[in-house]
């Protein structure tokens, strides 16, 4: 990669407003340019998909993988990953019902509960790494593995159901006629954007994926950072997990199975390296929605599910190839 | 193997699904009144995996052997392990290859075909229907046969779609949503089990669509919502509690002495619809 | 024997050679001087494969060649030690030495008695003692170095590239690898040696050939020209003395930062020192005498046994650098490229990296306006050559990338900065304008820190010296006592202070 | 770490023989003081653990995932990774069986269709990586999708079972008290210690991990070597396929879901740096055995299953813990 992906939005300034140039040059143009093809062709493939409901449909499918991207986003640009995500929402969301359900707690409180996991699961991930030292590759493993554990042991293995009914709103409710799963995606993808470009923290994250003896011995807190981006992680997880007890109305200690490979795949294919120091959260959210369009477009063409797996997979090598030198 | 004791172990193909987990707790309740130990397994669909549960298992000198296969062909060689060593198999839910004693298991084909059938007389006998697919395990391919069967019954049912929801309810929920977005005369889906069909009810719920919903299992949120009523219309029951039981029954037969144990014990599937919701439970 | 003509190489839209000239005799040692960013280590990749020419031709003995990889350069006779160290850390000497030409015995496996006893020889060539048996991540800086010429000896190289050798050893070391090379150059082999020491140019090369921002300035004989006609050519203007005057010392400066015990392991030996307000503080030693350990250990990032450091009369032990700079302590390292940038952000970010207390608005956020006047201004003072604050920085030559390091710096109220090696790898034109704001700084109240392995620099520079030996410091020396013998008898055989 | 982990063995020559000094200094130590420790506590849990017969079972069980472990300790090596294996495994598998249960042909070329599919997914992959130049970590994602969708096609999701029986042997079969997948494990180690250890194939794979650059500028063929070391866990897929049908008697598209993570624990848990250039394979070894005997121990004690998850999490991280800084 040739250009500086941390400075874009100055370089756009520069240039006097958005013009072809700059879109052209930003690491942002070539997922934008996948995201363009790929629905020309899922549009000719399928009638039904630039329709106005279809397209809210896409956006709702993806929020939650959407906003457990931003977290892996924030994570791998200080060069770690978090493999635990998918597993720490279904025990956030698991919990948040198990309160509300089995102990007759309010539901504000269970939500809040359920935030807390979140954010006490990624910062116990964040200490593993920051001061245990270990590879985030391992450690978030194992926090996977313990968060699906304590999930499946506390609900004994069932669903919980029987949440306030209030709560579904956060899943299926709608404001005008966007739904609000879409909203809060869109709300946390701007906090994100904002903390990420426009506060120290920000660039201290970019550094730390940069070069992170550097950024040490200038003076960063690289521990503390890798502790807060491990613990942003955990809480767009609980927040995925808050949508996704609203969309299933009931706390599934199963839910996530994968997800957070879906996570990475949204933020390598929006142009952020695995290896950290450079991408832009937008190009995550562009990642998301791809995918989302993927799986949509593919499902509307009734393409064997079997075959859906064979091309997603083609088109993601194929979008990560021709990303790979810009 | 203790002496005193009885030692009885289960391998189940999953345990993170209510079916499985309401056999579980069956099972620990008749241990119990039997006084005898317990050892359970969680395969999680990995034919290797139970494998080497039961090699475990084996190793702790059980009595009885209750194996609910991940997969028939790929388990034979665990029973044929257990029968070295003289252990009592018993087959639930689903049959395995091998010597096994006695196989007890829910009819999944009928179970597909029942379904599949009060769908399309819920629909008038016309329409377009969908399914959705779970993991390509056998249990889960002869349901969906069994509702190919039914369907092709009816001359007006055209079947439009086949997705897979992964019985997982998220996954299910998005890929019903699609389902709905690209075929708008649907009329009626087939959900191969319970969990998928929460996530398409959701979905069908969130679209305010007049789609029909069928599905398999009996668990109880299926039950709960069939009887409040909505397009979940019906869910034809397992007894996986009974399978237990029975199976548990015929290998305590064969321990106490009897030498015809049936090979074979099918257990009936019930359809499940507004008028018995109500009252039934696993 | 060799000649390149005409050699042009541009990397996207930026010209970095117009057009170079070299010609190499056998038997000869050929120095290539310029600047930092002049384009010498770039010429040598392309000499070696490992860039392409965008235009130009090489030349040896008589018969023009291309190669297309460094492996092609080797079969051709040519070997090169890299200014970067090319060696795998994890690995042996002896592996390091022998990577991707290993000896094979039966059955193609590794034979590695002959791989040993081959290193050996090498090695003993060279009158160095390296254990071999150990990963080179735990071996010196100097130790690494001989392994590197070793490995390029181990070639049979008839034309061979030395890309500033001397950086990082000790005069001692680098009269041994005088010695080698005299040796050498016995044998019929050609060298081209890259050096920013213009005495040792004097001392051991043969003929001198000239770049500036990547033109061919010209070629000479040593014994034809003189330091100041070198410095001309390469610059393009004379150089006055390089080492400002020192303004001696302040009476009653206050006493910034006062070392009190540091151990840098566990028995190891005590050093104690205390540096005042405007004063530069010089750190001499040999290569691996435990000067950087202990300034990292002042600052939180290394850890020693015991360190306890007094900064404004108050006892502290920093955990991390943050709270050292939190404390006006902060840090030019020693390797800029590891330690120093982040080779992906730009000069601004670089520069403001550590200073976002100063860029906020509305308490969270960076001003951006503000931050990039400021890091404008620090360009400026320390004249960073560059296209603008958002280039980046791997895109700078080594003279500029220090620069942008020692910038971080100037838009602090800081009290103490450690410069670490501040001129290695830096040319003659950029060392004198360093040090000039090293004065500048020292005027401003900083009080400074500066670890050097070269005397001179040590020497001209420093109003006291703590001469470092074994991981301690044995002596502490100001005034005329400040001289090259004293300080290199110091560093030599000098007692280090162990616990009672 | 702060030794050296390619020359033990010559360490242990010039010590005179295994010291106990020596064994103390190798990065092995630490892997094995743990499994040490380990088999000991399950042998006071478990009356049954420490019987002939128990050890057999434990290290049958082991094989399929250390043979595959042997292919990523490869990959990792190389500062890769490869979250294939366990789809590449599954693939080959399912093509061997179908080739002799569906087109009749003989078992033999079924088997060596079989690898073929390995190593030809696996040079796929290093293809990628190598001149493609794009992240490993993408795409052995997307050929884990490939692989995945493939097998489940080609069977329509039916397992494929009726292949000749003498395949049985390679997996349940027996030379004297050891079952034959121990000794393919055993020799396949053997022969990865050699290509590691003793061949300059072996020195490049560890120096692309130290300092990929340095080693290309050394004259490593670096997009050779990274090919290779992907063919060869493409290849260790197959022999754990093969070794797998054995067992299963049949071809099972699904099989190997999140093998690719045992198999990563095992290396990582076997002391090899997760970013390259340092470890053992015999760490790998020792990794995979800790992993099964916990597997194991935890069964026999009769250990919830949803806790089991959470124990072994813990045991993970602890492990790693206290293994990181030697
Ligand atoms: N890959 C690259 N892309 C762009 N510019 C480059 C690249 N490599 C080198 N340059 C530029 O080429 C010029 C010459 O660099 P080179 O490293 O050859 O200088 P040098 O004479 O060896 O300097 P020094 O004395 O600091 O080592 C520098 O301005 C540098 O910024
Ligand atoms: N007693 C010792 N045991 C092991 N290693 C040592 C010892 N003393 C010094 N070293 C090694 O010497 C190296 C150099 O130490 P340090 O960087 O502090 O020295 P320095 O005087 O600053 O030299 P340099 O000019 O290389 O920076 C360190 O990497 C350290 O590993
Ligand atoms: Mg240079
Ligand atoms: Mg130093």
């Amino acid at each position: 990669m040739s250009h500086n992906a941390t400075n874009t939005a100055e370089d756009g300034k520069q240039g006097g407003g958005v013009s072809l140039r700059w879109v052209l040059h930003s690491p942002l143009a070539l997922p934008l340019i996948g995201l363009i093809v790929v629905s020309i062709l899922m549009g000719f493939a399928s009638e039904n998909f630039f329709s106005v409901g279809n397209i809210m449909n896409v956006l709702r499918q993806v929020s939650i993988v959407a906003i457990l991207a931003v977290g892996m986003t924030f994570v791998i640009l200080t060069g770690g990953i978090d493999l635990s995500v998918g597993a720490v929402m279904a025990l956030s969301g698991t919990i948040a019902a198990g309160l509300m359900v089995n102990m007759g707690l309010s539901g504000w409180v269970g939500l809040l509960a359920g935030l807390g996991v979140g954010v006490g699961l990624g910062i116990f991930n964040g200490v593993m790494v920051a001061w245990g030292r270990m590879p985030a590759i391992i450690v978030t493993l194992a926090t996977m593995g313990i968060a699906r554990g304590l999930g499946l042991l506390y609900s004994g293995g069932y669903p919980i159901s029987g949440i306030p009914s209030w709560i579904s709103w956060f899943g299926i409710g709608r404001i005008g006629i966007v739904p609000v799963p879409v909203i809060a995606m869109v709300i946390i993808y701007a906090l994100a954007w904002v903390l990420l470009q426009r506060t120290p923290f920000g660039r201290h994250v970019y550094a730390i994926g940069g070069n992170e003896l550097a950024a040490k011995l200038s003076g960063v807190k690289t521990q503390m950072v890798k502790l807060t981006v491990y613990a942003i992680s955990g809480l767009t997880s609980a927040f995925a997990a808050l949508i996704l007890t609203g969309r299933l109305m009931s706390g599934q200690p199963n839910a996530g199975v994968g997800f957070e490979l879906d996570a990475i795949a949204a933020v390598v294919l929006g142009g952020t390296a695995i290896a950290g120091g450079r991408g832009l959260i937008l190009g995550t959210l562009i990642g998301a929605v791809l995918l989302g369009i993927l799986n949509n477009g593919l499902n509307l063409m009734g393409i064997n599910p079997y075959l859906q797996d064979v091309i997603k997979g083609l088109i993601i090598l194929l979008a990560i190839y021709i990303g790979r030198e810009w | 193997a203790q002496e005193d004791g009885l030692k009885i172990g289960m391998t189940f193909q999953e345990m993170n699904n209510p079916y499985f987990v309401s056999m579980q707790e069956a099972l620990m309740a008749a241990a119990e009144d039997l006084g005898a130990e317990v050892v359970v397994t969680d395969a999680g669909h990995d034919v290797a995996k139970q494998i080497s549960d039961v090699e475990d298992m084996l190793t702790q000198g059980i009595d009885i052997l209750l194996l609910n296969p991940t997969d028939s062909a790929g388990i034979e060689s665990a029973v044929h392990m257990a029968k070295a060593q003289d252990v009592i198999v018993v087959a639930v839910d689903a049959n395995a290859n091998g010597p096994v004693d006695t196989f007890v298991g829910s009819k999944n084909r009928d179970a597909g075909y029942q379904s599949c059938k009060y769908l399309a007389e819920a629909i008038g006998g016309e329409g377009e229907v969908a399914i959705l697919d779970g993991i390509p395990v056998v249990p889960i391919l002869e349901r969906v046969e069994g509702c190919k069967a039914a369907l092709d019954e009816f001359d007006g049912v055209t079947l439009v779609d086949t997705q897979n929801g992964r019985q997982d309810r998220s996954v299910a929920l998005g890929v019903v949503e699609n389902m709905i977005q690209s075929h708008q005369n649907l009329a009626g889906i087939f959900s191969v089990n319970d969990g998928g069909a929460m996530g398409a009810l959701a979905a069908i719920q969130g679209s305010g669509r007049d789609i029909k919903l069928t599905s398999v299992d009996g668990a109880p949120e299926a039950v709960a919502a069939i009887a409040e009523g909505g397009p979940f219309i019906e869910t034809t029951a397992q007894f996986p509690r009974d399978q237990v039981r029975v199976g548990l029954a015929m290998a305590l037969a064969q321990k106490w002495g009897a030498r015809v144990v049936p090979s074979e014990v099918p257990i009936d599937v019930s359809v499940i619809d507004a008028e018995n919701a109500a009252d039934f439970s696993w | 024997m060799l000649q390149l003509t005409g050699i042009k190489k541009r990397f996207g839209t930026i010209q970095v050679l117009h057009g170079v000239d070299l010609d190499v005799r056998a038997g000869e040692v050929h120095a290539l001087l310029g600047e930092n960013g002049a384009g010498k280590s770039t010429l040598m990749k392309i000499l070696t494969g490992i860039l392409q020419p965008s235009e130009g031709t090489i030349t040896i003995e008589g018969e023009t060649r291309q190669f297309a990889d460094y492996d092609e350069a080797i079969e051709a006779g040519i070997g090169i030690v890299f200014q970067e160290f090319s060696l795998i850390p994890y690995l042996t000497a002896v592996e390091n030495m022998f990577l991707a030409r290993e000896i094979r015995g039966p059955f193609g496996l590794l034979d590695r008695k002959a791989m040993r006893k081959r290193a050996r020889e090498i090695l003993a060539r060279l009158e160095v003692n390296v254990p071999l048996d150990v990963p080179i991540a735990k071996l010196s800086v100097a130790e690494q170095q001989f392994v590197e010429i070793a490995k390029a000896l181990s070639l049979n190289a008839r034309i061979l590239v030395l890309d500033e050798p001397t950086a990082t050893l000790t005069p001692s070391e680098v009269e041994h690898l005088f010695k080698v090379m005299r040796e050498l150059r016995k044998q019929g082999v050609a060298i081209i040696f890259i050096s920013h020491h213009l005495e040792e140019i004097f001392e051991i090369c043969d003929r001198i050939t000239v770049l500036r921002d990547g033109e061919y300035v010209g070629d000479c004989l040593v014994s034809e020209t003189d330091n100041d006609r070198l410095v001309e050519m390469m610059v393009g203007r004379r150089i006055e003395n390089s080492f400002p005057e020192k303004p001696g010392p302040r009476p009653g400066a206050r006493v910034m930062l006062e070392c009190e015990e540091v151990q840098l392991r566990k028995g190891g030996p005590i050093s104690d020192f205390v540096l005042r307000e405007g004063e530069i503080l010089g750190f001499a030693g040999l290569v691996g005498s435990g000067r950087t350990e202990t300034a990292l250990a002042m600052l939180g990032a290394y850890p020693a046994a015991r360190c306890k450091v007094m900064v404004d009369g108050e006892e502290t032990r920093f955990k991390e650098p943050a709270e050292a700079l939190a404390h006006g302590i902060g840090l030019l390292p020693e390797s800029r490229k590891e330690q120093g940038l982040i080779t992906s952000f730009s000069i601004l970010q670089n520069i403001s990296l550590n200073n976002y207390g100063k860029y906020r608005k509305g308490h969270w956020l960076i001003d951006l306006k503000k931050e990039r006047q400021d890091t404008e201004t620090a360009m400026g003072q320390v004249r960073v050559k560059a296209q603008g604050p958002m280039a980046r920085v791997d895109t700078l030559s080594g003279g500029n990338q220090q620069k942008v390091v020692i910038a971080r710096w100037l838009n602090h109220q800081m009290k103490v900065l450690i410069f670490d090696e501040p001129t290695r790898g830096i040319d003659v034109g950029a060392k004198a304008e360093i040090y000039q704001l090293m004065r500048a700084f020292t005027a401003q109240g900083y009080a400074i820190i500066m670890i050097s392995s070269e005397l001179p620099e040590v020497i001209g520079m420093s109003d006291r010296v703590c001469v470092f030996r074994q991981g301690g410091i044995v002596a502490t020396v100001e005034g005329d006592a400040i001289n090259a013998e004293e300080i290199m008898t110091h560093a030599t055989t000098g007692r280090v202070r162990h616990v009672a």
